[in-house]
């Protein structure tokens, strides 16, 4: 019987195929639900002119600040790239290395949704009359001055997960859950760093918040 | 040799030899239900059903039914190990953000672009269209099972749809009890034949001019 | 202390003041997961004109069924409105005495989720080319036509969980789940039939579905 | 008698005088982190933080931090019984959609009409927008906690922002160290007045005309 089997070996397997100029989509909020070694593996595979989603750009040279430290991301999708440890990107950009788009947060996370979804564009209140605003369609609806956002999707999605199984259903672990669900959705191939793997059946049907469906690559954390 | 047009049965085998373990499923009602049936044991097969239950196992057994675990036809079912439940938004994402792999689904008409008609027959007022229109734009590939005409001899493989439209250019393959055809970008594909049917048997009841695949078979059920 | 408590005491209470005209979401697919003894309150309650959301019109004269037997709903929105079963809604619709606005399952559901998420509007390909698209703006994303949904809220929504704290925090009961947890964010006073009362804290955190900032109001069905 | 500017722990105070029993409120940086300090025994306030955070606790002590446990400032937090974690869009589907009872923001800038500057100094070329748009501009009430004036004298509540606007028409309260002003339809309404100001004093450093509430008291901390 050929059963389905998501697991990779390593996380160097996981990103082998990555290639230049891909879209990622990194999970995490500040360091909760990062996927680190991904990110690790994916620092040492060499890839470059990576178009980036993340709500942050990594603080001193962790996570993927040190993917900015060298170069490999060309631009960056975000909603506080300013932050005082940020100085990587902070640095890249004042060099010209890095382009922006400032979103705000709550925009950042219903466009990757939207992305998942089969939702191409939607019409939300957050940004009018902001310099977020500039260049889209604004539009009244019930008397609500509102802007059109557009859908976000990635290549890839690098997920941080705490259990998964070999369908790659996942649970996560308190705010570490943040953008990673939503991102999981939106990724053409998502990839599940995950502190632990279960069974087929182990985890409650009820509790998966990533059912499998959205996940097609699972590694296990070294932990190193 | 005789003209033997296949069964539902058969239809819905011969459908199930074109899923791949690890294929995620949508099944629509009428032949497509028959499909599960006929998917070998070395096959491991997730289907998702519209109305929150990704693993969706068999029917349940008379005394483990449960009111809140129904398939999307309302019928007691059960969940497979490693099934999980989501709410109808999230179901729906996955339906509309391309994550099933296949929705097999009964057809009214289908044009020789892939449109398809299957939620409302012509000219009545009140149809039902619940998930039909979603699954249809969203899964990566819609198959469509019928019958080839309908009951009182009508072409249903047409050149426009006049039926009302459940959703345009979304149809994969038509499997009907008289041959299997592919939608591509130039036309319709015969790719496979029911015993004892001639080319020009299935293109009288086909209004567009059939391609006829250069590797054309019988179809073996 | 003054605790928050949003248990009431009975199924009447709950809906006490629903006044004429008010929109109601309806949670349930099928049978599953369908605020039935909310239902059968609202009908003793008497209110009339009620714009009503919910993906079936009940079946013989059950669930909102008999709201419409009794034509207290003067439109449904709705995707299944035809099944065998559902007479009363197409005698209802053929002598004139409903209105009916019908919508794909998937849209329905997002419409919703849009509602109660501060999304005004979005484009979706869903309907494009059907009779769906009539009168609504089509427009192509990357190549994908899309026509343009607008958000579904409700003054109520009637949910059905299995389980609730004081706090109406919500756990659900299998695809008993389907409508409800959209429903939950789009009703201005989301009113939740439940299995269970429990205590604040016995449900685990990770798995609450409907936290309880979506919920005003709990009652424990008497199962009668 | 003395003029005495309110202290920030002293803003935060006021602020939690006007928190009631089950608000569910979002907490920013700065002087709004101070709030829950001073929310008495008898109040059950739900705190949301963005992250997907409902029902935040105090932070965390020294050997109960989790790392996927922090706050909007990513520090390690705990959660009370009855908070739950949602994932970002759903968080802010919260914040959005309209849920969250209140917001206490700090601010740059805030004009009469309830137009609010917080998120970067004008002129910067690089700032960070976070959650601030989505929660200024969905909370049902924002209460802004301020310093009347800047470091160097600068006046914040002003006639028209100039630095880059967070979200428009959105704050319905400003508590500063020398007043509290609710923002109406008709303009600034001066509710409330530090010990020892006079309503010249607050003029004086205050853009738009205030109108002078009927029943002006002095602040009570």
């Amino acid at each position: 019987m050929k059963l389905i089997n998501k697991i990779y070996d390593s996380m160097d397997a996981a990103v082998a195929d990555i290639s230049d100029g891909s879209s990622i989509l990194f999970g995490g909020f500040g360091g909760a639900g990062v996927a680190y070694e991904l990110i690790l593996a994916l620092h040492r595979q060499g890839a470059k002119n990576i178009s980036a989603v993340s709500n942050n750009p990594g603080y001193h040279e962790e996570g993927i600040a040190k993917l900015i430290a060298y170069d490999r991301i060309s631009k960056l999708t975000c909603s506080f790239p300013n932050a005082k440890d940020s100085y990587v990107f902070r640095q890249k950009f004042e060099e010209g290395k890095i382009d922006l788009e400032l979103v705000p947060q709550g925009t950042l996370a219903e466009r990757i949704r939207a992305g998942g979804s089969g939702i191409e564009a939607f019409f939300t209140p957050t940004g009018v009359g902001t310099e977020i605003a500039a260049g889209k369609e604004e539009r009244e609806f019930n008397g609500i001055p509102c802007i059109l956002e557009k859908a976000i999707r990635g290549d890839y999605a690098f997920i941080k997960a705490k259990k998964a199984d070999r369908w790659g259903n996942l649970v996560y672990n308190k705010s570490g859950r943040n953008f990673n669900p939503a991102m999981a959705m939106a990724g053409k191939i998502t990839i599940a760093e995950v502190d632990e793997i279960v069974e087929v059946g182990e985890l409650d049907p009820e509790t998966i918040v990533t059912p499998g469906i959205f996940v097609q690559r699972v590694v296990k954390r070294s932990g190193l | 040799m005789d003209k033997r047009l296949l069964t539902r049965e058969q239809i819905a085998k011969r459908i199930a030899n074109d899923l791949q373990s690890g294929d995620i499923v949508n099944i629509g009602i009428g032949i497509p239900v028959l499909v599960s049936n006929y998917v070998g044991p070395d096959a491991e097969i997730i289907y998702h059903s519209e109305q929150g239950v990704l693993g969706m196992g068999k029917k349940a057994k008379p005394g483990e039914e449960d009111p809140d675990l129904v398939n999307a036809s309302k019928e007691p079912v059960t969940l497979v190990p490693g099934g999980s439940y989501s709410h109808s938004a999230d179901s729906f994402a996955m339906a509309r953000g391309k994550h099933i792999d296949v929705a097999i689904l009964g057809g009214m008409q289908v044009s020789e672009k892939g449109d398809l008609a299957n939620w409302k027959v012509k000219g009545v007022k009140l149809g039902s269209i619940g998930g039909a229109m979603d699954i249809a734009n969203g899964a990566k590939k819609v198959f469509i099972a019928m019958t080839h005409t309908s009951k009182n001899g009508d072409i249903k493989i047409v050149k426009e749809l006049d039926f009302p439209v459940t959703a345009l250019r979304c149809v994969n393959r038509i499997y009907t009890d008289m041959a299997v055809i592919e939608v591509q970008r130039d036309g319709l594909v015969l790719k496979e034949i029911a015993s004892g049917f001639s080319v020009e048997d299935v293109q009288k009841v086909t209004e567009p001019k059939l391609i006829i695949d250069e590797d054309l078979k019988e179809i073996q059920v």
